[in-house]
Parts: C-alpha cells; structure tokens; sequence
C-alpha cells in the first residue's frame, strides 16, 4: 500500500524557518527563492516524492502547512 | 494524477486545527511556541471542549497566545499564572483549566506560585515551555540556561559560581504529593510533536479526574536568543538540551 | 428586629462575606486581621453556599488568585495588613489595568517594614494614592465600626461591579480587633453560573460559539490603544468621582473650625467635637467615608466659612494633602497626628487644636 | 452612664471571655458596647487585657488610657495598671500569687479570691465568672437577667449546660467581693 | 577634556556603577531597562573593582539582596520598571523602615497592569507618595538624560548614605533606550571594610568585642519606641526638605506663564518655551530634579506672579497635585499629559497650552 | 559531700553559652526556638567565630533571635532572608552567614526565595525550624502542617482536597546542584540536641568551603500552636512529626 | 568511675516547661511548689542522685541551668 | 542646523549601528545627539528603526513624528514613514524587495542599491555602511574625516581592522545613490 500526497504553503504567511524541510523524509519541500511580503523566503513543495505524511505541517510552528493524501 | 487532483477536499488529512485564529503569530520565523500553541488548539478540539477551557498566559514570548487560540483566555501577571489558574479552577471546578509558562515566568519569579499548585493538588494542567532563555526580554539567562550557555546576561557563558546551577523543576514537583502526571516532551520532529500531543491531551484529561496537577514541560528552542537559525536551534536542543532535560514521563500516578 | 452580635471587625468581614454571597476569599495570615480568615474557615461555607475559601502561599499569590476569579467574573475577595498588601500593589495595577472587580481588605497597623502590629492609618499613601504602577485608582472605603466593616464589604462589591474596579477597604487594627454588636443584614445568595454571564459579558466563563472569546488582560503594545484604554479609564474615575463621595458631617451646620478625620479617627473626634461644643467653641467633623473619591468639592465648600480645618490621622500626616488640596488656600489647615500604635485621646486632640489656633 | 473597664491577667484565667459576657449582657440590656484585646505575639505566655466600654451614647475610642474599673488578676496586671485608674475610680484585684498589694488612696479597692470561688463549684473554668460576679456586684451596671441572656449568646450552645454553673459562680463571686479601700 | 562616550542612559547607570565605586547590583530583567545588568555582565566588574553583580529570581528578592548588602554598610543597587517596581513595595519599605541606604533605579513604561514596554512617567504617585506601607519617604531624583544617568547614580548614593535613606532614581523608557555623550567622571574606588566601618558605624560587619552588635530592623512592638522612630524619621525628613531640593529653571525671571515638568517632559517643554517666546508669550519651565523633596516653596514663590501654571507630564495627571500644593490657589493650575508611550511634541504642548489659558 | 561542694567553678561542665545575652526570650515555655537558639550560639562560641558571623532572622516566632544571640543581625522581610543572606554572603566571602527561618517563613512564602538561593550554590548556611505551624501570627496552617492537624486556619483538621497536602522542603531541595549538605534533625532530647548541634557546626563549615548551601532542618514543636504542654508536643513530634519528617542526613556531597 | 552531680537553675528565669524533668535519667530535677515572679513553677534538683549528665541543660530552652560535676 | 532623522528595516540590516556611527561622527563633530530605538518585543523577527537626531543646540525629545529625512530599507518601513517625511524633506530607500515604490512629490527621494554595495565589496555585512555613505552624499551634515573617527569608536578595537573596509563602502555608497525626485 503506498500514498500519494501533496501540500499546500500558505505562503504569505509562511516565515521561512525551514523546520519543515528538515522533517521531510522525501525532501518534497524547499525554499523558494522568491520572498513574500514579509521578505521571507516561503517554503514550496517540490518534486513528486511528497507521501502526505504530514511530518511538515505537524512541525510548522505557524500551522501554514495543508496536507492531502490518497491511497494508490 | 497531477498534484491539483491529490488537493481535494476529500484527501485532506491534515490542517491547521479550527481552533487556531487567523491572527498572525507574533512568534520569530521556527519558534517552537507556534508548534505547541497548534498541539493545545488540536487537543481541544478533538475533545471537543472548547467552551469547557480556560486558559491562563504568562508574561513572556507566549504574552499574547490568546490572540491565537480561539478560547476563553486570562492573561497573569509574570509568574502568577499558577495563582490564577487556582482560582479559576476551584470556583469553575467543571472547566479544564490550563496555564501556559516559559521557564522565566515558572522557574524563576514563579517559583513559589508553580511549587504551591503543586503541593496544594491543583486539578490543573501545565504546559512549561522551557527554552532555557527569557526570549521575551531579549535573551537572558533563564534558571533552565544550560552551564556554559551565552546569553544577555551570561555574556561569556553560564558559570555555576556566578550564576548558579540549572533548576529542573520537573524532577523537583515529581515528588510533591500534589502532583499526578509529569512528563518532558519536545516539538522539533513529527515524532515529538506527536507524544506531546499524547501528554497534553492526558494532562488535559487528568486534570478532570480530581487527583492533581499535570505538568507537561516542552524542552524548547529560542532560535532568536540562542543566535542560530532555527534549524540549527533544534539540533543544538537535542544535543544539549537533552542531555539536563531528558525527555520521556516522569510521573504518572495512576501507572 | 434583625439579630445584633457581637463582634470583631474581623468577624464581621467574614459573615458578612457567606451572607452576602462571596464566592471566594484567598488569603494569607497576619496581624491584625487573621480572624477573617479563621472564621471563613470555621464556618466552612463550602458546605453552604459553595464559597471557596483557601490559605495562599502568600499575599502575591492571594492577589493573583484574586485577580484570576475576579476574570471569572466571580466576587472574590482578599485581606491583609500593611506589610501584606504592599506585596499586592503589582497584582492590584492588573487588576486595575484588566478592570476586573474584587474586594480588598487593609487591617492597618504600623509601618514602616516591619513595624508594630498596633493599629495604625499609615497607609492612606499608598492605598489611596499610589498601590501600584501606572495610571489608576482604588476605589477606598474606610468603615469606623464592626458595622460598617460587615455592611462595606457588600456595598464594597457593588461598586466594585458597577465599575470593574478593584475596591480597597481601608481599615485598622482597632476596627478589626475590636467586638461591637452587628446587625446581620438579610441573606444574598450567591449568583449562579448564568446570572454572571448575564452580568458579566466580559468574564472567562468558557467560550460558547455563540460569542467572541473573553480574553481578561491588561497588555496592549500599541501605544494609542494603551492611550485610548487610559483615557477610558480616566472616564471611568471622572464618574465615580461625580457620583461616588460619600462622607458623614457632624455638627457642621454653624461651625467654625473643622476637624476632618476618617475611620477610627473620626469616632475620637465626634469626642473632641463635643468637648469643644461644650466649651463654646463651634466645631463640627467631617468624616470621608470614601477615600477615593475623596470629598474634595464638600471640604472645599465647607473650607470658605472656616477659621481652620485640621486633619487628625493615625499617622504623620497623608490624608492632610487631600485636605489642603480641597481648601486651595482657602483657611488654614493643621494636622494632628499619633503613631506606632499609640491612640490619641479626645482631650489630647483638643489641646492640639487649641495650640494650632491660639486658643491657649 | 459610660463605664471604661479594662480586665487584666495571664492568658489562661478567662479574661477575654469575661469581657466577652459582660459586653453581651450589655447589649441585651440594649447598651453600646466596645470590647477591645490587646493583641499579637505580646500576649505570647505572658498577660492578656481587654478593654470594655459600655455606654448609653455612641462610642467613640474604644481604646482608652483611663479606666472607671480595673479588674485585675496577677501582680503583673495590678502594677501595670493600678495607675490607671480614674481617681475615685474602682480596682478590683485578686489576692492569689499578689506580693505588692495595691496601694492608692483615691480609688475604691476590692479584692476578690475567685480560686476559692472556683473550688468550692469544683471547675477551675469559672473562675473568670466569679470575678464577674464580684464585678457585678460592685458595678451593677447590667441586671443579672441580662447576664444569663449574655451568657446563653456567648457560650458555644454545645456547652449550654454550662449556663447554670457560671451563674453559680456569679452569684458566688458577688457575695465573696471584699472591700478593702472605700473612699 | 574628559573622554564623551555616545551611551544609553541604561548603559551610563550601569557604567556609572562601575566607576563610583558600588559594590554590589542585584536585579531581574524587564523592559525597557535590561540593558544596565546586561551592560554590567558584559564589563564583568568583579574582575576589576570586585563589585558583585547578580540576576536576581525576581524583583521582589533583588531589593531583598539589597536590602541586605545595604545592611552591610554597602554601596548596592537594583534597576526595574514600573511592574518589577510594584514587587519592590514591601522591601522598600522595610529599607526605609531600617534606615539603610541603597539606590534604585526606576525606569518607567506605561501602565496600569502589563500596559505597554513604552515610555510613560505614570508611576510619580506610587514612588513618590506611597511605594510601600506605612509613613515613609523615598528621595525621588529625576534624571533627564544620559548624562544625568550618569550623575545622579553617584548623586543618589551620596544622598542615600548621607540620610541612610532609599534614594528612587526615577527614570523612563526614553532617557533609559536613548543614546547621548556622556562624559565619565573620575573613577571612585570602592570603600574598603575599614572606611565601611569607620563611615557606617550602624552596619553588620560582623561583632568584634569592642561594640555591641548591630542589628538592622524595622520592628518595635512597643508602641512608644515605634512611636519615637517614627518622629525621629520626621525630623530626617523635614532636614531632606529642608536642605536637598534641587530645581533647574529656564526663562522664569520675567515669566507670566509657568510650565512645570520632570524627566524627559522637561527638554520636550524648553522647546515648547522656545516657540511661545518667540511669539511674544513670556513662558518660563521649572524642572523639579528632586520630586522628593518636591520644590514647593520654589514653585509657590513664583506662582504669585504667575497668569497660569501647567503641569506636564506623560502620565494622567499625577504631579500636578503637588503643583497644586505648592500654588495652593494663588493661580490656575493646569495639567496636560499623554499616556501609552506616545510623546507629545512641542507644538502640540503650544496648543493645550492656549486653549487652556484661552489664549486663541 | 554536699552539693554546694559539687557547685564550685572547677566542677562546672554546662553552662549558657556566653553569646547568649541576659535578655529573657520572649517564648512560651518549652518552645524549640530557645534551645535552637542556644546550640547556635554553642557552635559560634566554640568556633570563635562571632566576629565572622552574620545572622539572619526571619519574620516569625524567632523575629527577635537578634535580641539573644550576641552577633550582628540583619531582620529579612517574611521569606526573604535567603536574599538577604546572599547578598550578604556574596558582598563579604569572608564571613559566615547564615539564615534562621520558620516553616512559614522558608516554606510558603518564601519558596522562592530558599529554592533559587539553593540552586545557585550560596555559601550560606540554613536553620529551618519546622515546628508544622505560623506560631508567631496565631497557629495558623503552614505548608508542613501534617494531614489532619487542627491549627486556626484548619479548624477541622488539614484535608488535602481543601489545604494542599504537606511540603517536605529538605528532601526537595536535596535534588538541587547548589546544596551541599541537609540534614533533619530536632532538639527534644539531649542526644537529639548533641547531633543538631554537629549538625549546625557542619553546616556552617561547610559554608565557608565554596561548596554550595548547607540546610539544618529541625522538627521542632510549637506547644501554643498545638495546644499541648511543652511535654506532650514532644511526645506529640516523635509520633507524629517524625513519620512524615524522619530525622536523619539528607544530602553531603563530601561523603 | 562514677559521677556525682548538682545543678543551678535561675528560678526567676525558669518557664516551669519541664522539658528537664522528662529528660533527666534519674529523677533528679522537678517542678517547685512555688512559682517565681512570672507566676511559674520552676524547676528545681532534688534528691542527691544527680550525676551531672547535662540532659537538663541541654534540652533548657531558656538555657536557665548550670551543671556540676565531680568525679567520685 | 538639526537634523531629524529615521532609519528603518529588517533586524539584521544593521539599522541601529548605522544610526550609532552616525551619531557617534556627530558628537566627533562637536553636535549634540540622541539616538533613540524603538525597542521591546516589536522588534521580533520584524522591523528595527533609530530616531537620530543631530542639532548644533541641546535636543528636546529623541522622539518625534516627522522627520528631516526617512532612510527605508524594506517594504514595511517604506509604508510606515514615506508620509513621515516633513514637506522639503528627504526619503532614501533600498529598492530590492520593494514592489510599492513611494509616491510622494512634495519630498526628495533618493534610491540606494546596497545591496550591489556589499556584494562589490564581498562582505554583506557594510551594508548599512553603503546606506549611511548615500545619506552622507545627499545630506553632507558631518565631514568624512569626522565619521571615520566616528566609526573608530563604534566599532570594537578587535574588529578595527575593518574600518578600512567600512571607510569603502561609505564612498561606495556616495557615488551609488540616485536621485528619483528632487523637489
Ligand atoms: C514583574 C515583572 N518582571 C519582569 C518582567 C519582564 N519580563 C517579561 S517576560 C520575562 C521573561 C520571559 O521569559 P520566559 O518566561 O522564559 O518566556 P519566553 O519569552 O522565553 O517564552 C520577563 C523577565 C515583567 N513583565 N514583569
Ligand atoms: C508579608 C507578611 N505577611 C505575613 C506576615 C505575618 N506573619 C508573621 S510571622 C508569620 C508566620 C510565622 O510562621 P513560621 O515562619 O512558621 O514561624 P514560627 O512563628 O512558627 O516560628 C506570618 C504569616 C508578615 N509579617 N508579613
Ligand atoms: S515550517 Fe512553516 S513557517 Fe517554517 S518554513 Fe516551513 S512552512 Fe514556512
Ligand atoms: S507531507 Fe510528508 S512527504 Fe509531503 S512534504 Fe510534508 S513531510 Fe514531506
Ligand atoms: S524570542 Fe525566542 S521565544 Fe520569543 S518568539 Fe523569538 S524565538 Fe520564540
Ligand atoms: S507560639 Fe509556638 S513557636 Fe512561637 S514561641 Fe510559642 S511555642 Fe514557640
Ligand atoms: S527546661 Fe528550663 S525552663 Fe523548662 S522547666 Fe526546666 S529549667 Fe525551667
Ligand atoms: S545533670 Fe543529668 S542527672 Fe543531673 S539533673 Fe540534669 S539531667 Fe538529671
Ligand atoms: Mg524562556
Ligand atoms: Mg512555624
């Protein structure tokens, strides 16, 4: 059984701490290399990797992440 | 299947919890106070208690946690919050009364006020965030400030001769009477967010069990005041913070 | 007729607080007024009506406890004496700065530090003018018998309410000590749960979906919110001032010279009052029951047709100013003044009187 | 009528409730009264005093300097306060463990021996009584009805079958009061 | 010329400590005066002069520590604001009530409660009338730049040693966060134990056989000892009156209009003197420098010649009650203050001012 | 031989120590203050160190220790002598000084206080005389109060439920890295006043070693408070105190 | 080797606690008939089987007892 | 002459130490100054901004709400003081990140690109020292050899190796700054 996820950044209001990155066991999210209008860099995911395991959001200390999931 | 296909309302499994306001958290960029702040809205809702809880703030970094989670809210003078939770629990004694402290406000000026909770039994719960630095202020040494940590005011690092040893105040409340759950916990991985979910969610649940004060302590970072990144932070916490702060249960009367 | 008793001051606090439906009293011991705590806590009215009543690891922490059921939107109360409440001038500027209602009571006895713990009313300064940081007023109300000390806690707890004010009940060693006979007044039940959330919109009573949540502090980084909130503030004292002053007059109708005292003082100075009348000398008393307000406008219209007021205080001389500010020049004002626990006696205060008016 | 009474003697000889029951009995008799203790750790092993007022008219101090009536009941009391009194004032005393008996001329002196009062009813407790009613006796001041309606209100009612017993030692300790100096 | 460092009126304290020779500083962080224990732990003195510098577990236990290094016969020291101060109450009585000598450095932020980090004078009542029980005074010295930091912590210790009184250095967020020149005095040595003894004969150096012990306390349960005590703090007090107040004035000689502030208000104020004058109005501004003793006599001299006098502070009208005393109706006394951290500028001083004195 | 033979100064072999004064201690008769009081001043005399030492009273029965012990004295505020003392200590390495403080005074609302003044490692010593009880304000409830026990504020007997449950300061602040010795000792017996008295010498050696805080815990009785004679509160204390308080070393971190 | 002993109390002193007596090992020290000037029974020696052991002494909490002893 | 001046950016763009060295070459000059920042938790992760003020006479407040001239290194800044700036007065603004340029005709507006000044001088942390080298172009107020002596006091003996590199980007910044609008 494998899963199939993705992410949603709220990225205004993402702080571009990189916690998330850190927590992503298939590196599916990095920073961008744009900023937002608090001149942070946002966190983006990247690639197909993503498994919706949550890991991300669960660690964002400003809860910016959305995670979705499906079973393939 | 394309990524927009995987983003449907159907497959969502996890999002910010309803019972975080929008407001923007004041918190710098990777401060653990956002990621525990998510965890007690989270166990809130999932026990469907939000008309149930009163939550008490301290004076610190968390000053302002009740522009964020959607609850009833009293703000304490620095280090009372323990007093005021008292208080409000004995004359609502149906509510789920919680405090939420950093290691300034509860080890340090707080100290009597967090001691006497827990002798006295309180049926509260306590969530200690313990970053072992005053962040509010700027940066200085907190009780929990590792030996040897530089910080505002231990300039050249923390010397005992100076200014004195860490004070663990789990281990110290785990052997007062009053006391029925105690545990340490971090926020740094999914894995820890995950146990501490656990803890609050048993603190919050002893607590209406009349057998005494919970006390969950979040080993914590303070990027800001540690000059690091946040990054750097976590991993600075888990190979020295850890090591005085071991993380795990401490205390549960009812095992 | 309604039962009379004999009690202390002390004593009276404490019934008065069950029958008047307090909800909780948080304190710490000390002399001269640990019988209130001693007679909640014989009386047990946890058994009764439900009222909390707990020994606090001390004064700072009675105070937050205070402060935390008073956000609860419950009457909730604390006593001490001098030294005790100096540690509760922090927690008083919250309560202040959150608006929250809730009753204190000051004990008086003799400061500074340590002092005596003879009765005393050294501490009008700052109870009346400074119990804390920032801009903000205790309500003050100074009771001269056991009565008064049974009837203001009540009255106390309404102005409280009507104004989420923190109310100060400044009394002494002697009025605290002393048994008089108190009449009971009829029983007020404790409110229940939904009469405080219909009272009291603002309190921390658990957030229904059906309002905003209550939020119970006195922060705001923002420096024109914080201006707006004490400019709010400042309305708020302008009204108790205009609607609040209470005081007592004894015979002031034809006096010349005015004696202005307050709690225990005042009771001797009706003494004095009459020993002068017997005398030929036309004095009357005014008496401030409430300290903040203070009478500034009745002083100052009885000041016009005086040769003098003098100001006769357990201490070396606080209230004196408020005096003098409400004269504005107007007559003369003396001061006469005992301390350490030592009382005056009617006929000392006269001769003082007769010495500052060349009556001698 | 205005009557200043202070009641001096160790901790354990009942002095606070004697005030306590007389200001009662005042009270009944619908009077104005104070009752005031000296207190804090002064009391600590060593003297207790309270002083009673009782009045027709409103109180003004209740804490006062000069006495109408002291009642006092050791040696330590007797030298603090013989010299209080108001001349042609009353001070009753109790002879038991006095060496300095008092000595003014200008005051009406009584002496009451309240230990016997209390051997003879058999319970060391109503000694403070006896001297009451030595008091009373001297002072009737308040009438013995309004005694017993002063002690019904002042004894814990678990102990009501006390009543009768205090009343005994009152009535005993107003026929023991010996004059010893009457001006 | 002596060397003129660009410091923070925080810093300057802190520096000023070092330098003057002060033995120990015991405080607890708080905005927005962190920096003076920050600045000393950064200078580490007790490698140089040995003076001992401690992060206190609170306010309340820092003038504990000084309360007891001052009982030695030290030179000791601890900084806070407004909320740290009101913990301070009870010890600073008990100083007070001791007659021992220490500074304390106030700088103020707005309140009531948590309030607001930025600037305010709103704790004038509380340190001035009634910073703890019972009838005490603290010398209230009011500094108005870096300099004045600088100065007055050297100042504040010759007049707390020389009363063996608590001197309150009562500062802001503005004089304490700015930036100025300072220019360092000669350094003072700190005393050693001999000069200690020799100076302090009253402090606890440890007994030797030839003196009785001493003991420092404010306790006397003998209401005539207390009684004494307390007069013989009068006199004290009337000889600080008398001999310490210390004002500034600018543009008063030909004055119609007096403008009274303290602090930081006063620069603002010379400028709002500035403008009037160069509109025909002759405005003149006495700062208070010592609020404790407040120049009274000063400022009532100069009122009899006066079309008004106003009062100017951040704050909701706190000084101006002493203004008043001192006019004690010879004019109108008029008050303007802002509150929250927010400053008023000159012009806007102009404006209150007109409109008060009905002069558009 | 007659005892006035034996009565000659050659054959004298107990006698009050000379840094007591003549003044007559205001206690009630039998209170454990006096005798504490004594074996302080032993240990002084004996060590001839009255020039080198400072005291600290407490706000309590013992609020007038200065007028006995022929030292300098300083008068905390209530709970505050730690602070007093550090600071003391701290501004005069030279000296011993040491606190003298009820359960009250040390244990309630001082907890602040004595617990950070233990983590900092000041070199002070600390007499703790737990007598369960406020003697000085009237016999009120103090943190040590055992369950059960009637005192003014407990009318009925310490509940737990409604008073919090007893507070075992010692064992408590064993845990701290900046004690070095706590012992539990009493003085109802001459044995137990031979080892208190060790025990006191102990700890003011200790204190001038640079090794942390030194803790004399005495169980002691309070005969007004307890409403006993002097006699039964003894009896009372070895029955009933000793369960909960078992005399004995605690803590030396030199064994 | 034995001892004999003999103690001194300051009567006036003396609060009549008996703390002593309970520690005296041979009923050496009791409670006078008479009281002092406080209105204290003070404690007194009695009998001759005193042997100087200091008990009393020590446990005095008012520190009102001196203590001989010879060796016999 | 006094001049009013507000800085403003992120924490790390070396905001209050640009205002330090400015203030600092003032009083090298003879001036007075004050140097006043915001402070307290504001300042979190957010923005940083110093008030210096420089006048030939003593300075009333350090706090005031207009100002001679407003430096504005972020978007956030450039929206809270573009309206700040007395009418005549001068706006300097870093243009990276800034998408809302200012608007203002009533004011001079000067753009510096610092950015481009510590790359070419391969060390991002003189920035702020371009910054203060493109105000001191526009408004001359303290000589060079004033803010060298100036820089010499603020920077920390053991850095004082970098005072040749800070003296650089300070010219640097005075031939980079442009004009956008001069009134
Ligand atoms: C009485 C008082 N003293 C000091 C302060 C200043 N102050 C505010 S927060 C704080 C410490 C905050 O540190 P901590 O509790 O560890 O919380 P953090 O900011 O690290 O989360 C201090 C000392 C205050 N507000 N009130
Ligand atoms: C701030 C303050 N609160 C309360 C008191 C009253 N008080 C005096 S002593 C005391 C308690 C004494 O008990 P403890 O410390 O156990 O000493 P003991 O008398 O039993 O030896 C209290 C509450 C005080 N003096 N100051
Ligand atoms: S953890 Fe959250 S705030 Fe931090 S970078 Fe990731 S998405 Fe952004
Ligand atoms: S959900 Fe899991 S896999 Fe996907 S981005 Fe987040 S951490 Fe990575
Ligand atoms: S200062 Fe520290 S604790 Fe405060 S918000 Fe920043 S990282 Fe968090
Ligand atoms: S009240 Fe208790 S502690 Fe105080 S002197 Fe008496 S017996 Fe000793
Ligand atoms: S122990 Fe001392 S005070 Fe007590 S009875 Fe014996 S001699 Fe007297
Ligand atoms: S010295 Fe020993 S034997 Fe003699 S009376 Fe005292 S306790 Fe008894
Ligand atoms: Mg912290
Ligand atoms: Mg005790």
């Amino acid at each position: 059984m494998a899963f199939k996820g993705a992410i949603d950044v709220d990225i205004q209001n993402c702080k571009g701490c990189s916690v998330c990155i850190e927590n992503c066991p298939t590196q599916s999210i990095r920073l961008s290399g744009s900023v937002n209008h608090k001149g942070y860099h946002y966190a983006e995911m990247t690639g197909d990797a993503c498994i919706g395991c949550s890991s991300c959001a669960m660690v964002c200390p400003d809860s910016v992440i959305t995670v979705y999931k499906i079973r393939i | 299947m394309t990524i927009e296909d995987i983003k449907k309302p159907e497959n969502l499994v996890y999002r910010k919890p309803s019972l975080l306001t929008d407001n923007v958290m004041h918190y710098c960029p990777g401060c653990s106070h956002g990621t525990v702040h998510k965890i007690i809205a989270e166990v809130i809702e999932e026990m469907g208690i939000q008309e149930d809880t009163i939550g008490i703030c301290p004076v610190g970094c968390s000053v302002f946690a009740y522009n964020y989670i959607d609850i009833d809210w009293q703000e304490a003078a620095h280090g009372r919050a323990p007093a005021l939770a008292t208080a409000t629990k004995r004359l609502n004694p149906d509510k789920y009364v919680f405090t939420y402290q950093g290691d300034g406000d509860l080890a340090s000026i707080g100290t009597a006020e967090i001691i006497h909770a827990c002798s006295r039994g309180e049926n509260i719960a306590v969530i200690f965030i313990n970053n072992g630095i005053y962040g509010m202020t700027g940066g200085q040494m907190a009780p929990t400030t590792l030996i040897g940590m530089k910080t505002a005011t231990t300039p050249y690092g923390r010397d005992p001769k100076l200014n004195g040893f860490p004070l663990v105040i789990a281990d110290m409340i785990a052997q007062l009477d009053g006391t029925a759950y105690i545990t340490r916990q971090s926020v740094h991985t999914a894995a820890a967010v995950r146990k501490t979910r656990n803890a609050i969610r048993k603190a919050f649940e002893y607590s209406s069990k009349g057998i005494g004060l919970s006390f969950v302590e979040v080993v914590s970072t303070c990027n800001s005041g540690w000059k690091m990144t946040p990054v750097q932070a976590n991993k600075w916490m888990t190979e020295n913070m850890f090591a005085k702060y071991p993380v795990g249960d401490i205390k549960d009367i009812l095992k | 007729m309604a039962e009379k008793i004999l009690m202390k001051g002390n004593e009276a606090i404490a019934i008065s607080a069950i029958r008047n439906g307090v909800d909780g009293y948080f304190g710490y011991p000390i002399t001269p007024q640990s019988e209130v705590m001693e007679t909640l806590m014989k009386e047990k009215p946890w058994e009764t009506t439900g009222m909390v009543v707990l020994q606090a690891e001390s004064e700072t922490s009675s105070i937050n406890m205070v402060y935390g059921g008073a956000g609860c939107g419950k009457k909730v109360m604390t006593s001490s004496s001098s030294p005790g409440v100096s540690l509760m001038c922090e927690g008083l500027s919250y309560i202040a700065g959150s608006e929250l209602p809730c009753v204190v009571v000051d004990v008086m006895r003799g400061g500074p530090g340590l002092g005596t713990i003879q009765p005393s009313q050294s501490d009008y300064n700052q109870i009346v003018k400074g119990s804390g940081h920032g801009d903000f007023h205790n309500i003050v109300i100074a009771p001269a018998s056991a009565q008064d000390m049974y009837d203001f806690l009540d009255w106390g707890f309404e102005l409280a309410f009507k104004y989420r004010n923190p109310v100060v009940i400044l009394s002494d060693g002697i009025i605290g000590q002393m048994m008089e006979k108190v009449e009971l007044r009829p029983v007020k039940p404790r409110r229940t749960r939904e009469e405080i959330i219909r009272d009291c919109p603002w309190a921390v009573t658990g957030k229904p979906a059906s309002r905003q949540r209550n939020i119970i502090t006195s922060l705001s980084l923002d420096a024109d919110v914080q201006e707006e909130f004490n400019r709010k503030l400042q309305r708020k004292y302008a009204a108790i001032e205009e609607n609040e002053v209470k005081y007592d007059v004894y015979m002031t109708g034809d006096a010349e010279y005015l004696f202005v005292a307050f709690g225990c003082s005042s009771r001797i100075c009706e003494a004095v009052v009459d020993i002068l009348r017997s005398e030929g000398i036309k004095a009357g008393l005014l008496r401030p029951i409430t300290l903040y307000p203070f009478p500034y406008k009745e002083i100052g219209g009885l000041a016009a047709g005086m040769k003098s007021i003098m100001s006769i205080e357990l201490n070396l001389g606080q209230m004196v100013d408020d005096v003098r500010l409400a004269v504005n020049g107007a007559c003369p004002v003396g001061f006469y003044g005992r301390q350490g626990g030592n009382i005056y006696t009617p006929e000392e205060i006269v001769e003082q009187f007769k010495k500052f008016n060349n009556l001698v | 009528m205005k009557e200043e009474i202070i009641i001096a003697g160790f901790g354990g000889q009942g002095v606070l409730s004697m005030g306590k029951i007389l200001a009662y009995s005042a009270i009944m008799q619908d009077m104005e009264v104070t009752w005031m203790p000296s207190y804090g750790p002064e009391m600590r092993g060593g003297t207790a005093n309270v002083c009673v007022i009782i009045s027709d008219r409103k109180i003004g101090s209740p804490i006062v300097t000069r006495y109408d009536t002291a009642i006092v009941l050791n040696q330590q009391s007797l030298d603090k306060f013989e010299h209080s009194v108001k001349p042609g004032g009353t001070l009753i005393y109790d002879p038991s463990g006095i060496s300095d008996h008092p000595t003014r001329k200008d005051i009406n002196i009584y002496r009451i021996n309240a230990i016997d009062v209390a051997a003879k009813l058999g319970n060391s407790k109503v000694y403070n009584m006896g001297v009451l009613g030595g008091f009373l006796k001297v002072k009737p001041i308040v009438s013995l009805e309004n005694v017993e309606k002063g002690l019904a209100k002042s004894i814990p009612s678990r102990y009501s079958d006390l009543i009768a017993l205090n009343r005994e030692a009152i009535t005993e300790g107003m026929s023991s009061i010996e004059e010893i100096n009457i001006i």
